[in-house]
Parts: structure tokens; C-alpha cells; sequence
């Protein structure tokens, strides 16, 4: 596709070359292909009622987690929505842990008790998969907050769907973040829809990036289809917060292929508007610029998707074969063990 | 009579009161265009248009703020959460405005709204959007609390609530929606306040409401079978409760045992248990039991949230123990 | 204190002709200054233990209330938070109404039940009197969604504490009225404080009318101390939702002289800072105008204050000789009667 | 022994807990620059600086959210509420996040945390300022009550609080702050979950919490004028409360009487009611009765709040109903 005559404007230009290295690219590819592997797989595994309740799949923004988590140090915290299984393969939480939550085995990362939309894993400092729209904004703050106070150098990415805006909780956040210039960068993932609802129905004053200004917070928009581009955002983002303390409002657009959930119809939107978006696929986009800079060849794409799927086809055998929690457990969860005074009665009140 | 489900009663009962009033309109989070998240406010936006069936941001305080400034100003708002556990982003509008408003201004204004939406667990979709609040709103000396089990009581109840003066706090229930049940095909009103005799017995009074109501039916169909006969006495309303009726019961069966879904520390049950043991003392030949909703938070994994919820397994257990 | 040349610079120019009868600039006047007196009165009763709980006085902010509902019509709704005297007495419900409610009298405007911070006047479309910050703007927007469902050609003006910005509900409120275009328009009282906190250590992004662009509504500001600038900024905003159905944002920069409430001990300012505002007094300020315009005379301002001063005394006395309310009214009053379903038994869970 | 106020006892349990261990910070309005506006906080600010002792916006969703954070994270944030009453703003922090993510989460995170201030009536605040939203919190299965009603146990257990690594809902009282009391000078930790005995007696089992303890206690008083005795139970924790004790008690005086602020429905005291029913129900001479706050919105007039909680009159009516 590339032009015969240089000099001319071309409809598609080689790729710029990057400062990454080809080791980070091919990650960051790698780690798109391995979520979208994962949540084609969820999907089937729903589909055969494996999966219950609720599951958001996070295919067509796999470039939002994997761009944004990319920037990060191991020691910064990350926290998202319920949309959150692309988030924790991108922050390290092993594919078995996640599929094994889905199934609500004992395996999975929050043991069964959390499912789908509460993955937690605290080894990898991903602070969950949060239900409740725009409660964990607070959270985040929360987690940047003990950040400062610790003084450890690190810094929280906390990541919001953009209907996720017009929570009361989220408005208080920007204005304490910024007050208190905590190390935080908030990251709106703009799929255009909360549910069937456009952002042009629930959001005055668009672009949302314009809430920044309002609590006088940087404000920045990226391409949510390019990972590369997120990546760069989000790094200076977090350059900001990590050596001025100063907090980001970073809209991120991008766009979700499926339902809502996989409960969703999607009646609200028109094939066409989903495949016009689709010609945009972050994986597609970036392998076709990998391939032009001449980083990846047919074969080691054929071999990262092969492996991809071999990855999560074991992650599900896994959580199939692995354990339900039972009821022991499920009591032995809710109170941590005391250390500094003597144990507190737990009686359980629906003894009969 | 009409075999239809528990979603196409409340749907009926929204048209037809939107029909009959026009200050009725109905408000919350894809009940428009998306034609309600479960699909109960369905072909009302086509009916009634967008200024009576209104879409929301994702900003419970705010729109039930707002429906509150409405009803102060003489319209009737029908507020829908998508899920009562959402309700806890608006608990302020709804104990401090809705719950006090009219007391605080010397009795002035009314607030003929109705807040509804589906509350519990069952559906595998976790601690945070399994709560039942029924018992903390009915904490709130203002408030209605309605539960109904079955379409017609639903149908029913919830054209009563929209005409009530008085604000009514509606819980539906996932499960609950797809159930089929006969509604009377002429205009009706069941009045809030008065239980429903599910099932007559002698040997043990049974109160249940909402989705519980359905598990205690097969418990006592069970317990049938082994010989004991449960009355089944449905709440419908959870507060005010139908104490009357559950006293009725209790001074022939002397045995109570409350099925509710909400977690046991002050449920209403435990209201409903210390009003019947106060007044009906001399009456009762064995403790009132409850079975509720385990002490733990809802568990995802489904054969814990089954155990966690109210099933047949523990209410024959209780009324085993307490027929013994 | 006119400067002899006309053609040089004036420290105190003769105030600018006002395009305002001369009935309503005095009017202006009286009500303002009805406000102080009662509030003076009210800090009386207070200390003699009359009027217990919280009390909010409005001193020093009089110029917002009066100028505000000046440019109302009798049809507008009017809300605001606690600090509500001053704002109910501008809209017209009786000093005697008022300060029996402060009493706790039956013959209060609230019957006794909601004391100082829970005013309201139904007949006045006076809506409250709300202390739970920021609460009340939800229930503002929804008497203009009201208003604008009945077609009354009504708008709703909300009164808000500079503090209350930061509850999250506003902001999910600013979004709404945007959205949907409610006949609005907020007021942000902002007196500097909020309780002891300044709000430059409260909020982000100041001014906070830079709230008003995020959500992409009319934003403006006015002097508080000049009640003939807020009556115009308010006649403006009105205007605009009234005919064009656009809200807007008002801040109105004000002073509060007593403490938060009563009890408040007022030691996070100085006093010099408060009479540095005092110079700015807005009866004060007002009274000096409108002498210089020749519509004032000091008979009339004596006779002005001396009927002020009358009028809040028969209101205290009043008050003090009104009966209190009794269980079975209190009783009487959760629940509406029923009109179109059979009445719903009310039995008292506390009954023995 | 020192004599010390309430609110000496808590600023001395923060204070002392603050110095010994650094993750301790207290956040909330009005707690650094301003004392407190009860004064709790008093002197903190200038002795651990403004890192430690925060101010906040008027914004309890966010800074419960992120004091949840902080926890997450291991900090251990004390949270200051003005009043409980404004905890509704945050209230889906507090019953999802704080009640919820250690169990959502597999048991990974502690979220060792305590939520602080005043909640009930008595100083003519009116309906909204007013709630005790106690039995609420106490519904959600992970959540701990404590509601102290002397100074001793105010420190001792807001330590306990501070050093547990589970979250405490801490309720204080306008009235109580500066009720005096003798505090032992070394350091000290109430046990959670203990109830104190404040007065013997044989006749009659009074149980009740915080203010409403000294309502009590001068009730029992004045029934002792009359002859009768109580034992008189101030549970200092409402959950996990002291059945125990209690059962103790009740197995003495086969009478149990339970005095509580709040709203009558669903109160706490239902579910002690309920309880002992079920497991003492041999041992009761007559029905258990509860006094609580009257069935109304709080009313601002004092003659009427004085009528709506619970006063010695009611308390005393209920005894000798008991007693007959
Ligand atoms: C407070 C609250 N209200 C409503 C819901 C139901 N709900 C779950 S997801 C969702 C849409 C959120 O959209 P967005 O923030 O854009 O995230 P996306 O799904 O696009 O990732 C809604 C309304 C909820 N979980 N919490
Ligand atoms: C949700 C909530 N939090 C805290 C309070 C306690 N409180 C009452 S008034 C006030 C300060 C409000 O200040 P501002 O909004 O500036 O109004 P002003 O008092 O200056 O008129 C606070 C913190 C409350 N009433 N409601
Ligand atoms: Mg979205
Ligand atoms: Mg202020």
C-alpha cells in the first residue's frame, strides 16, 4: 500500500519507527492478542454457562490496559471496573487465576468469592475489579494517597468507562486528587457507551476531558486503538504524578466490539457502527505497523496467537478441573485475623 | 384472567397508571431506549414518549434528587434503579429527603413517588449487587416497603403505590421477573398493608415475602409430604406488615418461622419476631425461627450462593426443629 | 465626597443612576434590612437559649438573597441549604412564620418540626431549608424538570453555600440540568468559608464558576455586597432560563460576619479580616447609594430600621406566646392522606 | 484514675495510638485546623501535622473512599464523620467497599480502618441530623458496632478499634462528650464484644447502649426507689453484642427489657429480642419489650424530642408492664 512516488501524500505511510525496543513491541502485541484470546474464550465458556452472572468482555480496548499497564513499575497500583480481565492480564495476574475466577473455582483470584467482576490480585498491586460504577475512583485516590504517605515512588493508574463520569464520587475524587496533589492518573476508557447509552446522551460539556480543567487537573486525550499511543500518554502521565505529584484526567478513546455484557442485546447501535470501528482493531493496526517496521514476520504472529490460545484453552481446563470453594472457606473470609488485640467474637447470626 | 409474567405486570400497571395520569413518568437508567435493563419499562418510551420515560446518566443521587423536587411539585415519578444495591449512591435522597421532606416541613408537601428496581441475590452477581436494603428503608418511620411475590400482587401493588400519596419503596426481584402467574384481566388495586394466604395448614406458620416466598412454598410442599401442614402467610408489604393476619395464624398453628432473604442481624423478620413474641406470647409453643440469608457476604460461586440464599434444605431444618 | 473638578478621577463616583424604580430600590433597602434585624434578633433569642440546635445566620449576605429573589416572579421556585432565614423572609413567608419556627412553635412555618435549617413556604413556593450539604440540588433540578413537564413557564433558582460545591451530587446535578436543559439557575453563595474551612483549601480549579464549562453551562459572577449587581446577574440568568431554557452557573462573592452557626467559635480569621469586609457592608453600601441617588432620606432609613426592628420583635414575641406542637400533630404528620386508594394502615412500631 | 471528659478518652486513644504506630492517620471535616467541630480531634493537628490529621472538602464519598484505599494499602485511617448522619453521602462506600472487598477479594486485603462521630438526637437538630443508623451497618455480615457510653470504654475501645484489623463503626454522642468519668492513667484495651455491667438486680434484665445507657441507669434508679432491681447490661458493642451476658442475666431475672435510640423498626434490639427468644425461650417470665425512639422523623421542638427518645417515663412504663 505504500505509495510508488515518496514525495506524494500517501494514504498510509510506513509506520514511524519507534523509540520502543522490538522486545517491548512484540510485548505489548503479545499481551493484546493474549487478552483477546482470553475473552474469546470467556465468551464460549459463558455461552456454555460455565461463566454466570454478569461478564464484560473487553475486546476492541485491549490496546487501553495493555498501552497504559505497559508504563508502570511493578511497585504502582492499578484499579478498574468490572470490565477488568483485560487489566489484570496486562498487570501480570496469570490466566488460570483470571479463567478460574470466571468459573468461580477456589483457584481463581479471589478465590471464587469475587467472580468476573472482582478480580484482585495483590501481588501484582491490582487493586480489583470494582462493581459499583465510579466507586473505586475513591479508592484510587485512596491507594495514591497511601503512596504519598509512604513515600514509596509509586504511583496509581486507576481506569473508568466514560459513563463512569457522572458518579457524584468521581467529581469529589478530581477535586481532592488535585487538591492534594496525589500521584494518580485516571484513565477514562471513552467506549462510547455506558450500557445503550451514548456518551452524547449522559455527558454535558463534551469532551469529557474537559472536566479537568474544572478541578484544575492536566488533562490529556489519546487514541485508545493505538497502543503505542496510550503507552506515551500514560507515560508521561505518570512521569507527572511520580516526580511533580501532579494527577492526570487522560481520555483514552476506544471502542467495545461487544454487548455491554454478554447479557446485552446491543440493539442500541448499528452492525455497520460496530464494524466501521472494527477497521480500527488495535491488534490488526499494530500488527500491520509491526510488520511494516519489519518487527514481526507472519510466522511470529501465527506463533504468539497459537501460543495465546494454547494459553487460555489451558487456563480453562484449569479452572474446569480445579475445586469449588465451599462454605468454610466462604466464613472464613470475611474477618481478617487480629494481631494487635485479642480475637473479637464472630458469631453468626443466621445460626438457627 | 391472563397467564402473564411478573416483568409484563409491572409493565402494565406503568402504563396503565401513565395512561390514566399524566403526571406519572417514569425515570432511571436505560428505561428508555434501552427498553428497561430488564426489560420491564418495554414499549413504554414508544407509548408515552421521551418526556414521560426519561434515560438517565448514571447518577442515582441526582435523579432521585430530582424525581424528589418533582413530587414536591405535585408530579408522580416512578424512579427505577437497575438494581436496588445501586440505590446506596442516592441513601441520602432517599432516608433524608424522601424519608423526612414532608415531616420537616410541617406536613406542606407530599411525595406520591415510587422507587423500585430489583433487590437480592440468586443470579451470581456478588456482594455488591445482591443486597436486600428492604429492612433499613423500613427502618425509616416514612417509608413503605413493598415486596410482592407473585404478577398479579405486582400488578396489583404497584398501580397502588404509583396512586399512593405516601412514598413507596418497590423490590422486585431477578428471578422474580420472568415468572408467570394469572392477573385478573379487569383494572384492579391490591391494597399495600395486607398479606396474602399462600397456603392454609395447621401445624406451622411460615411469613415469607418477594422471591422467598417461592422457596417457602416448596419447603411446605415438602414438609407436606411428610405429614405437617405450613400456613404461608406472603407479606407483599414488609412494612406495614400484615400483623393481623400472621396473628391469626399464630394462635392456631403456636409455631412462626420467617423465611427472609436479607442477612439476619435486624432483618425485618426480627421485627416481625419480636412483635409476634410481645404480643402473642402466651400463644407460641416454640421459639420463633427465622431462616435468612447466611452471615456472610453474597459469594459469585454458585453453589455457595445457593447455601448463602434462603433454600428449602434449612427452612425444613427449622421447621423440623421447630415442630419437634 | 464628590471631587470638586467633574473632570478628575473620583475615589467615590455619585453612584451610576439605576434603571430600578425608586419603590423597588427602596424596597431593596427594606429588605435587606429586615433580613439583619431578624437575624440580630434571632442571635438574641439564641443566647437566651429561645432557639436551641443549629442556627446559621445570614448576616453580610443579605445583597444575595434580596437581590436574587428580587428578580423572581411569584410562579419561580425558590431552595436553598440551612442558612435559610434570610432567604425565606426575602421571598415573602412572615418574620412571625419564621421565628416561631425557630422557637419550634406550631405557628411556624414548618409547624416546629423543622426548626432553623428546614424553613419552607410551600404557598411562597419557598421549597426549603435543607441541611445536608448539596443534598438540595438534586431537588432543585427536579423542580425545574417539574416546571418544565407542566409547561408553567416557572424557573427554579438554587441557593448553594460555596462549600456544598464538592459534594458529588452537585456535580451530577450541573450534568443533568445541562443536559436536559432545565430552567435553572444555581447561586453559589460563596461567603469564603465553610465552616472553618477557607475555600482555597476546600477546592481545586478556583474560581469555581470554572465548574460551569465542564458541564457546558452559562457560568457568571457578582459582587455579593452589591445588591443590584446580584438582582441583575439573577434577571439575566432567569431570563435565559426562562425563555431559552439554559441553566447557568452564578457565582455571587459574599462575606458571612458571625461565625458558621451559633456555636461556632470563629477563630480560624481574624478580626480584621472580618471588618475589613465590614467596610464592604451591603446594607451600608447600599444605604450611601441610594442616598446619593437622593432616593433615600435619613428619616426614611430611620424610619425604615425602626419598623424593621418592630417588626422583628412582634415577630419574637409572637413566637414566644405561641403554643408548642404536641405529639399528636407530630404524629400526624409522616404520611399523606390517601385520596386515590384505600387509606394504608399506619401502626406505630414503637408502641409498648 | 483520672476524672476525664468522653472526648478526652477518645482524643487520648487517638493520640496514644497515633504515636505508637505511624500507619494511624485521622482524616475528616473540620478534624485538623479546627479542633474537630466536637473537639475530638483537639491539639492533633499542631502534635502529628498535617499529614496525619487531615481536612477534608465537604466530599464523605470521596474521603471514605479513599481512606478504603488507604486501608487497601495498609495504612489504618480513622475516619472522622461530623455526624454519622452524613455517612448516608458515602454509605455505598461504606456497605460495598468497606463491607465487601475483603470477602469479594479472597481474603487478600485488611481493611483495618475505623468510622467515627456522633449519631442520634437530643440537641434539637432535627430529622436529618438525627439518625442512628447503628442496626443498619450492623446488617452488613462484616462489619463491626461499637457505641460506647462512658469515657473508660470510649478510649479503651476506640484503641481496640484503631489496633483491630477489621473495620469498626464507632458511634459516639453529642451528649456524651462531655459526660465525665473515671479513665484508669496506664494504658488499656476494652475488649470488643464485652458488654459492661452497670447495675445488679434480680428483677429485671435492662440492656441498652450508649446515651441511652444513662437514660437507664436513672430509670433502674428510680424503679429501685420503688422497689424493683435491674440489672443493667450497656452492651458497649451492638456487633458482635454480649449474648452471654445477657443470657446470663435473663436466666436470673426471667425479664428482659431493651432500651435503644433508634427507630423502632428492625432496630438492634429486634435482633437481641429474637435471639434470646429462641434460645432462652424456657427462661422468660413474660414477652421481651423494647423501648426505642418513637416511630416519627426526629422533630426539632424539644418538648417533642424529649418525648421521641427514649426517656426515663417510657423506660419505667415498660418495667412495670414487665413487672406486672
Ligand atoms: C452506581 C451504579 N449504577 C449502575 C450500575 C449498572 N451499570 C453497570 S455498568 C454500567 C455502564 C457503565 O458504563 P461505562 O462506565 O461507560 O463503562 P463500560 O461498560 O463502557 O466499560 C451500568 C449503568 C452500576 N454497576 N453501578
Ligand atoms: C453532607 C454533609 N456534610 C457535612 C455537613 C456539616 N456541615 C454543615 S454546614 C457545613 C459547611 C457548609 O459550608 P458552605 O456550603 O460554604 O455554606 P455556608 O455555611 O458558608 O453558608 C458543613 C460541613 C452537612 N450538613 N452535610
Ligand atoms: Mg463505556
Ligand atoms: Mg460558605
Amino acid at each position: 500500500m505504500v505509495a510508488d512516488d515518496p514525495g506524494v501524500a500517501v494514504a498510509e505511510p510506513n509506520a514511524p519507527a519507534s523509540s520502543l525496543s522490538p522486545e517491548i513491541q512484540i510485548g505489548l502485541y503479545r499481551q493484546m492478542v493474549r487478552i483477546r484470546r482470553f475473552e474469546e474464550k470467556s465468551a464460549q465458556a459463558f455461552m456454555r454457562a460455565a461463566i454466570k452472572g454478569f461478564c464484560h468482555l473487553y475486546i476492541g480496548q485491549e490496546a487501553v490496559a495493555v498501552g497504559a499497564l505497559s508504563a508502570l513499575e511493578p511497585r504502582d497500583a492499578v484499579i478498574t471496573a468490572y470490565r477488568d480481565h483485560g487489566v489484570a492480564l496486562a498487570r501480570g495476574t496469570s490466566a488460570r487465576a483470571c479463567m478460574a475466577e470466571l468459573l468461580g473455582k477456589q483457584t481463581g483470584c479471589s478465590q471464587g468469592m469475587g467472580g468476573s467482576m472482582h478480580l484482585f490480585d495483590r501481588e501484582h498491586h491490582f487493586y480489583g475489579g470494582h462493581a459499583i460504577v465510579g466507586s473505586h475512583t475513591a479508592v484510587a485516590a485512596g491507594l495514591a494517597f497511601a503512596q504519598q504517605y509512604e513515600n514509596t515512588g509509586g504511583i496509581t493508574l486507576c481506569l473508568l468507562g466514560e459513563g463512569a463520569v457522572n458518579q457524584g464520587v468521581f467529581s469529589e475524587t478530581l477535586n481532592l486528587v488535585s487538591l492534594w496533589k496525589l500521584p494518580i492518573v485516571f484513565v477514562i476508557e471513552n467506549n462510547d457507551y455506558a450500557m445503550g447509552t451514548s456518551v452524547s446522551r449522559s455527558s454535558a460539556g463534551l469532551p469529557l476531558v474537559n472536566r479537568a480543567s474544572a478541578f484544575d487537573l492536566a488533562g490529556r486525550v489519546a487514541n485508545g486503538m493505538e497502543v503505542e499511543e496510550v503507552r506515551a500518554k500514560v507515560a508521561e502521565a505518570v512521569s507527572l504524578a511520580r516526580t511533580e505529584h501532579l494527577p492526570t484526567l487522560l481520555e483514552v478513546n476506544t471502542y467495545r466490539y461487544r454487548g455491554h455484557s454478554m447479557s446485552d442485546p446491543d440493539t442500541y447501535r448499528t452492525k455497520q457502527e460496530i464494524e466501521e470501528h472494527k477497521k480500527n482493531d488495535p491488534i490488526l493496526r499494530y500488527r500491520q505497523k509491526l510488520e511494516e517496521r519489519e518487527i514481526l514476520s507472519d510466522a511470529l504472529a501465527k506463533q504468539i496467537d497459537a501460543e495465546a490460545r494454547a494459553e487460555v484453552q489451558d487456563a480453562l481446563t484449569f479452572a474446569e478441573q480445579s475445586p469449588e470453594p465451599d462454605l468454610a472457606l466462604a466464613f472464613s473470609l470475611p474477618f481478617s485475623p487480629e494481631d494487635q488485640i485479642d480475637p473479637i467474637p464472630r458469631p453468626r447470626y443466621s445460626d438457627i | 384472567m391472563a397467564k402473564i409474567t411478573y416483568r409484563q405486570a409491572l409493565n402494565q400497571a406503568m402504563a396503565e397508571e401513565m395512561e390514566r395520569d399524566s403526571s406519572v413518568f417514569l425515570i432511571g437508567e436505560e428505561v428508555a431506549e434501552y427498553q428497561g435493563a430488564f426489560k420491564v419499562s418495554q414499549g413504554l418510551l414508544q407509548r408515552f414518549g421521551a418526556k414521560r420515560v426519561v434515560d438517565t446518566p448514571i447518577s442515582e443521587a441526582a435523579f432521585s434528587g430530582l424525581a424528589v423536587g418533582a413530587a414536591l411539585y405535585g408530579l408522580r415519578p416512578i424512579v427505577e434503579f437497575m438494581n436496588w444495591s445501586f440505590s446506596f449512591v442516592a441513601f441520602d435522597q432517599l432516608i433524608n429527603n424522601v424519608g423526612s421532606l414532608r415531616f420537616m416541613s410541617g406536613g406542606q408537601f407530599d411525595l406520591p413517588m415510587v422507587f423500585r428496581g430489583p433487590s437480592g441475590g440468586g443470579t451470581q452477581i456478588g456482594a455488591t449487587h445482591s443486597h436486600c436494603p428492604e429492612s433499613w428503608f423500613a427502618g425509616v418511620p416514612a417509608l413503605t416497603v413493598v415486596s410482592p411475590a407473585f404478577p398479579e400482587d405486582a400488578k396489583g401493588l404497584l398501580k397502588s403505590s404509583i396512586r399512593s400519596n405516601n412514598p413507596v419503596f418497590f423490590f422486585e426481584g431477578e428471578w422474580l421477573y420472568g415468572l408467570e402467574g394469572e392477573v385478573p384481566d379487569a383494572e384492579f388495586l391490591t391494597p399495600i398493608g395486607e398479606a396474602r394466604i399462600c397456603r392454609e395448614g395447621a401445624d406451622l406458620t411460615i411469613v415469607s415475602a418477594g422471591y422467598s416466598t417461592h422457596t417457602a412454598l416448596s419447603a411446605a410442599e415438602a414438609l407436606s409430604a411428610s405429614g405437617k401442614e405450613a400456613d404461608l402467610i406472603d407479606l407483599r408489604t414488609i412494612k406495614p406488615y400484615d400483623f393481623d393476619r400472621i396473628a391469626q395464624s399464630v394462635q392456631k398453628t403456636n409455631r412462626l418461622l420467617i423465611v427472609e432473604e436479607n442477612k439476619p442481624f435486624a432483618g425485618w423478620g426480627a421485627q416481625i419476631a419480636y412483635d409476634v413474641q410481645r404480643r402473642l406470647f402466651d400463644w407460641l409453643d416454640a421459639p420463633i425461627l427465622r431462616v435468612t440469608g447466611l452471615d456472610i457476604p453474597q459469594p459469585y460461586n454458585g453453589k455457595l450462593e445457593a447455601q448463602v440464599l434462603p433454600n428449602v434444605e434449612r427452612i425444613l431444618a427449622a421447621a423440623h426443629q421447630l415442630l419437634a
